[in-house]
């Protein structure tokens, strides 16, 4: 259904016109918008759960409003849900909505501009009434003034069906009204073929223990949906999405932070080492904590610090004990632990740090998705001070470069950055569920006094760490701290040439961590005109668009790095083998800065600063236009 | 060596050659401490190698480098942050924090406060010299209001903070003053203090000979204790002077709230005020705290020791609890705690 | 514009639509304070363009975008460092902060401190909701123990601190409480700290629906106010209930120190305490704030307000002393204070 | 009498077997040792004022120990003070000391290696006894082991006679060892030929008030050195230096903090707003608050900050009402402060923040110099968050580019670094004492309400600068903040949009900024082989060095960045003019980086981390190394 790219039909045109039955389609973008008090993440949710359930490949994209609830029905309230459900592997929640679900006039206000041309667009008629059209700024009825020409409408009496279904119930008027959602999410199952007990166990789920009364009603509310639909035929097609070709295995939908949450748990396992994670509440990063709060039957422990400082240096004293030291924030919170970080590079101890970015400078766009704190991670500290930095490129993939963290602290003895981002924190995708007990163990030696005396500064041969001494053990009594340390023992030194040797020893150990890290793998031919070079949440967007253009035949292949700091080693020879190079990136050209300075090359940028994810096209274009300049180039 | 040992002194003492400057007051308490350790570690059933010591920044916080135990000399301010997760994950080791003025107070106050209100199980000790020495002199935020100082030539504008104030607004479990030069008083309260399950604080006056000398000789220098001094035992009538011919009265009439001191023989012995270190209302340590010179002797000793549980004890009830309720954590379950679907 | 106007409460409100959640206690804050502004500047002899909110990061902090005055939403925690910096640059102005409970406490705890032990005349307004409501609801250094929250699931293990003791630990020279939804005792209690001289603090019980609903029922809701309240008055008994038939005595023997209730019937009149919050001593703020439910009544009203040159008066001071005393500073000739030589 | 680079007469060597009389040579460098305890920070700044109240130029370094005195006689309590005198315009403090006064074992063992082969070492016989050996290491004496045997030592009882010539005043044992500094300085003035009075002038002025009772016997103490000197003809040669040929005017000598205290008031002077410091104490910044601590009856306001997060806080609070809004630290305490930075970036407040850097990372060596916090000025914080950045390049320097650090702040409305370095901070070098009066003026509007509502994000169309608004304006009340701002209107503004105009608008006004700062010019040919390009301090290394291989007849020329944020215009094109490019730094290659992610210019680096400037020989032999190997690539 979608036409991302212009590959696939464009169903919902072709067939707008069709009549009854199933029009089967590739895929389909649906967006659910409404007031923030309408539920629309939590029906978002179920229908993606529900769509996964089924066989499709799903990619989701919430987007809230600044974190206040704003006055109901204007537009800094609207909250929506955008799933892309698909019978291929997709990589993004799609550019434009073939569907959209607008349940007051703001809703429809905000996100009609990226309807697709010819897309469904359902509205709830009970919501434009005069003084709900003026709170979201329209002076005429959108719905009279043409300005929904291009699209089919079905504006449906929404609330008063769904009051009616759920009147002989025991709710009271306000919870009444909340069933609104179940009962649109009932008549988007009846567009889209759904059967609706896999929903009504959810319902039962959600609706439990001290909220059981209100499972029934929103059953009600569902299956009414459902009905309605049904009844009125409304709709001039309904729509099948066919099964998604996944490798087997068992599965489940998953957002970042909780794959974020659960890879650290993994590390853990994998590691041997208790976790210990200290943070201080932030947007995007809270889920976090709320997540490794649950777990104390892990043996995790949490920490709801006063402050990010005091939370850096929890993390740190947990280091220093020989836990897994642990702490997670966004952006403005990393420049306050920037001083305390600083100390776990000089002290070398394995830490690590959980940035899921957000909107900046400054306060700046708190719910809002951003990669601009790449470089205040490999150079945001005073002195020359270097850190390891990985950067997960999925919301799956989180629990991977949670693991892989930990894993290059811990052999390196060093602080390691992971950074998430907004969008891949809230965003979810299937997701394979591994087997914990095959993820690879990480052998970390805790010396004992044993066997005599161990300098704390000693190195290992081939890491160049220190041994992780924890106290507790006898005869290793030794002093750490923030003033120079004399290499090997530990003591403070202010000798100049061990002040250089140490310098460059803390930047070798992180330049060394190489020797850990996979080599880039590029998707596409191995050599050609054009590298698409992307980090972080990007890679399903920049997929998708150099797919595109590989089916149109364009010589382009992408890669993706997971590694930030170091680089694969494989970087440099990679790049060589493109004629041209773009770096994708949601900040002013971070990337892209680090790459020209270490490897001379002329790389692109296509820079996009709006708090959002880049969509397919905004690449494609790109892409196109590189190339079509080449040629003109050449031709010229 | 996991059976307490029977330490020396020496035991504790560092190879490191001590850096203060010559007649620092820093060296009284690091005596005291080594000569107190083995008896701590005795009655606190620990080995060396589970005492730890961590310290900001500072001429005081250049401690742990001269004790023979784990240590870790951190950032201005940051010690109370990572002694406390040092403690949370470690809960068997014995956590010191060693601060100053400056550190504990001006940068290091929020992070004071807060690990003194969860009631994290540390021990710090506070090196009070009313003034930054490290950074060569500059006024504290417990320096006199219009001390003449680098930073304020013309006279400091601000108000001092009375740290025992702070801890006692902080709910702090174990409150205690003492004076460096003082060995007896200090071996008893830092053994109290080690004792106590909970985070203890112990405001330590120390003197700086090269920036601020002589700050506290007016109470703390021996010729003058007995007048202005006094020392608070549990359970005793708060006396000073001499023969102890001194003592103290609470006056609390109509909004008054406040001490004064009687001549012992001249009053009732019964409206002598009896020091109640375990009393749950803190108004007492309120009032005892901001008695100080001329008009009144400065008290030393523990204002407050009352017992509470401590937050790694509780922290680590509740993973035990978990344990107990849920089953140790399964993380293959738990992966799939969510809706799941199968494709084969 | 440079005298005086006669404002109303229109010249306060912002054009900006406000946006806290409906219900909040928030609105029932900004109203009362965009009411009683008019009078706040008749009465302090200010305009308004002189009149600066200054707030931190909450949902409290969004207040300055709503009224029509300057106003600047800073960063979590540091508004009290940006208004210092400002009013200590401009004394003329009138510098408001508005905080919460986790910016002010828990972030910010430090700045707080500083601010009101040096005395910077900066009006605080601090919205105490016992919870994070900006970022959806976890608990906060007001929350009591054992909350649960998203962040405490198994419930909270922090002992809250009292803003009140926190405040008075840091000396600061004004001091008060009111509830938010109280429209005369907010106007009456930010009317007197607009016209001190000096920091004032003014905690303010707010309610949030959303995550910490009736947090403050048991005493704030108005069925509750008269048996579970007392507000305190300057120089009058301490006494409440529907016909002031309760009063509160202080009992101080032996090592206690505390409040009791009594009826005002049962006993001498002079018995029950009288309020002084001018006393020069603080133990009296100190006990009142220690009164909590459910065996005591909510104290509310100004527990502290003596006077104490502010910051910002001594420094304007000693530049002028400078001035008369040096003559206006010539750089030219600072320049020279060193030893100089003539290349001809 | 220093060879470095080896174009000026070796004095010392040629004359060494010389008779009486004097011998004239172009430069002299003096290193004074002793203890902390000694007084040798003053000693050698009187005979760095005599020197160039006599007429020479001078640069000078002090180096002193970690903060805390260690104890009397060990190797880390060891202070020294170094001194270039000479007949040229020099730019450093010297490599080699031609001359090292050594008054204990400890100041021996610390400073001998550096003393140039054949130089000359005074010792204090009193002070070698045994146990002060042993105390600094020795276990044989230094005296006797031959390790001296290319020197020529004069090992004089300068304690002994010392206390000899105070013996009939009244001062304490201590205060008597205590003036054995001044007999020290009146031997060294015998060797050079200088006048006493001068000095007795100083010490008088050192010693006035309470303290007056010191100025005789010190006095005493200085003449009776001098004339010992004179008595024993211990030594050989006595040397003369020539006058330097300065531009005419009237000169002091100048550190950098105080140069740097100085500017800011003068920028007080030049843009007519009260300039309003705040601080946090921190080595090597300390002095500046100390300084401007005493300039009340400039209307200068000072605050000691809680922590540098509250002083960034009271100077944006200051910005925010009109004033010069500054405030000062080093490295670890930038690092606190850049959450505040970002919002000042935001607000578009003109805020400076100065950072004397030392050697990191975290706590590190605080009282060694160091380059290494560029990066963190530039990209340390979190989001796109642009700052200018200025460095002063020489201790006088400090003044004039504290003066343009307002001066852009001000015109541009954002935040300003100021990048000096404890090598600036505490060296010094004679300065011509400007006119204040002829400052240019940098005249800023602050807008009144007058003319009716101007919107507190409206743009001034050259510099795209927004009004400075301060509150007291009737009329033009607005709220402002750290969320993302409606460009013109300032309102929040959550708008995609809108977050990306204002992510590029901030850095474009940053950008800008290189229409008001000078371009690059080039010390020696236009164009050749090499450029030499630095920063910061170490200018003089740099132009000594690029000058004696120009001397040689290199192919070399230099240029100086003072400004790194932006680059100046000219940048590039100076660039391009050159076969190869070398830029020292005293860090990993921080600048080296940003101009090859900008030029993509294949830049060398010279890289130093040793808590120490550069030697002139060490950027001299890197300039021969690159250039010879250029002549053997050409020629192979
Ligand atoms: C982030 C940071 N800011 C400032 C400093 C400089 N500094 C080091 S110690 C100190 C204050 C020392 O005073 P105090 O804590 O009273 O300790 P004392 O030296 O008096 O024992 C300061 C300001 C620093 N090291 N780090
Ligand atoms: C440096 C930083 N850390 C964390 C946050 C996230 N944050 C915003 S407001 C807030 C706490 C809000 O609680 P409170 O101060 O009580 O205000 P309320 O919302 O309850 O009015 C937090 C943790 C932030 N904005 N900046
Ligand atoms: S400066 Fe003061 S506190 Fe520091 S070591 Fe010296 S005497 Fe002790
Ligand atoms: S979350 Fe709570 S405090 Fe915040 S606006 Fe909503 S009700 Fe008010
Ligand atoms: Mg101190
Ligand atoms: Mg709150």
């Amino acid at each position: 259904m979608s036409s991302d790219g212009g590959v696939q039909t464009d169903a919902v045109n072709s067939s707008s016109g069709g009549g009854d039955g199933f029009t089967e389609v590739d895929n389909v973008i649906i967006r659910f918008a409404g007031d923030s008090g309408d539920g629309m993440q939590v029906t978002g949710a179920m229908f993606s759960d529900n769509s996964a359930f089924v066989g499709h490949d799903i990619s989701t994209l919430p987007d809230f409003p600044a974190e206040i609830r704003a006055p109901a029905g204007t537009l800094p309230g609207v909250s929506s849900f955008q799933l892309n459900f698909s019978s291929f592997d997709i990589h993004t929640p799609g550019d434009q909505p073939d569907v959209l679900v607008a349940l007051n006039p703001a809703a429809l206000k905000v996100n009609l501009r990226d309807l697709k041309p010819g897309g469904v667009l359902i509205l709830n008629q009970d919501a434009f009434k005069d003084m709900d059209m003026k709170k979201a700024g329209y002076t005429e009825d959108p719905r009279e003034d043409g300005s929904l020409s291009g699209y089919q409408v079905f504006d449906l009496p929404i609330t008063s069906v769904c009051l009616a279904a759920v009147e002989n119930t025991d709710l009271t008027k306000k919870q009444a009204m909340l069933t609104k959602n179940m009962f649109t999410l009932g008549i988007v199952c009846w567009l889209f073929d759904r059967p609706l007990d896999l929903i009504e166990k959810r319902i039962e789920k959600v609706f439990s223990g001290r909220k059981a009364a209100l499972a029934d009603p929103n059953k009600l509310a569902l299956n009414a949906g459902f009905n309605f639909a049904d009844t009125i035929e409304a709709f001039a097609s309904r729509y099948t999405v066919g099964k998604v070709d996944l490798p087997p295995g068992e599965y489940r939908r998953m957002t970042g932070n909780e794959a974020t949450a659960m890879g650290f748990v993994a590390a853990s396992i994998a590691i041997g080492r208790p976790l210990f994670y200290a943070s201080y509440p932030i947007t995007p990063a809270s889920d976090i904590l709320h997540e490794l709060s649950k777990l104390r039957h892990f043996g995790v422990k949490t920490a709801q610090a006063e402050d990010e400082i005091a939370a850096a240096g929890m993390a740190i004293g947990a280091a220093y004990g020989g836990a897994l030291g642990l702490t997670g924030t966004s952006g403005p919170g990393v420049a306050l632990k920037s001083e305390a970080i600083g100390l776990a590079v000089v002290a070398e101890l394995p830490m690590v740090i959980a940035n899921v970015q957000r909107g900046g400078p400054s306060t700046g766009l708190p719910t809002k998705t951003e990669q601009a704190d790449l470089l205040q991670a490999i150079t945001g500290r005073n002195g020359e001070c270097p850190a390891i930095v990985v950067a997960p490129a999925t919301p799956g993939d989180c629990f991977n470069m949670a693991v892989e963290a930990f894993r290059l602290a811990v052999t390196y003895m060093t602080p390691v950055f992971f950074l998430s981002d907004g969008y891949l924190a809230n965003g979810s995708e299937p997701w394979l569920i591994p087997d914990i007990n095959k993820i690879e163990k990480t052998d970390i030696p805790m010396p004992s006094g044993e066997n005599g005396y161990i300098p704390p500064y000693s190195r290992d041969p081939k890491t160049q760490a220190r041994p992780w001494i924890v106290p507790g053990t006898a005869g290793l009594e030794h002093q750490i701290g923030g003033l120079e340390k004399e290499n090997i023992t530990g003591k403070v030194s202010y000798d100049a040439e061990n002040h250089e040797l140490m310098t460059k020893l803390r930047v070798s150990k992180v330049d060394g961590a190489v020797q850990s890290i996979p080599d880039l793998e590029v998707h596409g031919d191995e050599e050609g005109d054009l590298l698409v070079l992307g980090w972080g949440g990007t890679l399903g967007a920049i997929r998708h668009a150099v797919d595109n253009a590989r089916a149109k035949g364009y010589s382009v292949s992408c890669t993706h790095l997971r590694y930030l700091n170091p680089f694969p080693g494989n970087t440099a020879e990679v790049l060589g083998k493109f004629k041209q190079v773009l770096v994708p990136e949601l900040n002013l050209g971070q990337l892209r800065m680090l790459l020209r300075a270490k490897y001379l090359v002329d790389i692109e940028g296509l820079n996009k600063v709006q708090g959002q994810p880049f969509k397919t096209v905004e690449i494609e274009n790109k892409i196109y236009e590189m190339l079509e300049q080449t040629v003109r180039k050449v031709a010229g | 060596m996991s059976e307490v040992a029977e330490y020396t002194r020496k035991d504790f003492a560092a190879e490191q050659e001590v850096r203060w400057c010559p007649g620092c007051g820093d060296y009284s308490i690091l005596a005291q401490v080594q000569r107190v350790m083995p008896e701590i570690c005795a009655e606190t059933n620990q080995t060396k190698e589970n005492i730890v010591f961590i310290s900001g920044i500072g001429c005081s916080s250049r401690f742990p480098y001269y004790m023979n135990t784990f240590g870790f000399h951190t950032i201005h301010g940051r010690a109370p942050t990572i002694a406390s997760g040092l403690k949370l994950s470690r809960p068997e080791l014995q956590v010191w924090v060693v601060t100053g003025d400056g550190d504990a107070l001006s940068i290091g106050g929020n992070h004071l406060i807060h690990a003194l209100r969860r009631n994290v199980d540390l021990k710090i000790l506070l090196f009070n010299n009313r003034i930054y020495g490290l950074t060569k002199g500059q006024y504290s935020p417990t320096s006199e209001v219009g001390k003449k100082t680098k930073s304020s030539p013309l006279g400091s504008l601000e108000r001092p903070l009375n740290p025992l104030h702070v801890a006692i607004a902080s709910e702090a479990t174990f409150i205690a003053r003492a004076i460096a030069t003082e060995g007896t008083q200090m071996r008893d309260v830092l053994l109290q203090a080690a004792k106590h399950k909970g985070s203890a604080i112990i405001e330590i006056f120390q003197n700086c000979n090269v920036f601020n000398d002589a700050a506290f000789d007016a109470f703390a220098a021996k010729k003058n204790q007995t007048e202005h001094t006094v020392f608070l035992r549990h359970g005793e009538p708060v006396k000073f002077g001499k023969d102890n011919e001194k003592g103290i009265c609470i006056r609390s009439e109509h909004g008054a709230l406040e001490p004064y001191v009687v001549n012992v023989a001249d009053v009732d012995q019964s409206s002598i005020l009896v020091h109640d270190e375990q009393s749950p209302n803190a108004a007492l340590a309120y009032l005892l705290a901001q008695m100080d010179m001329p008009e009144f002797p400065v008290p030393l000793g523990v204002f407050r020791n009352i017992k509470r549980p401590s937050y790694d004890e509780l922290l680590d009830q509740q993973v035990v609890t978990a344990i107990k309720d849920r089953g140790a954590g399964d993380l293959n379950e738990h992966m799939r705690s969510a809706e799941t679907w199968t494709v084969s």
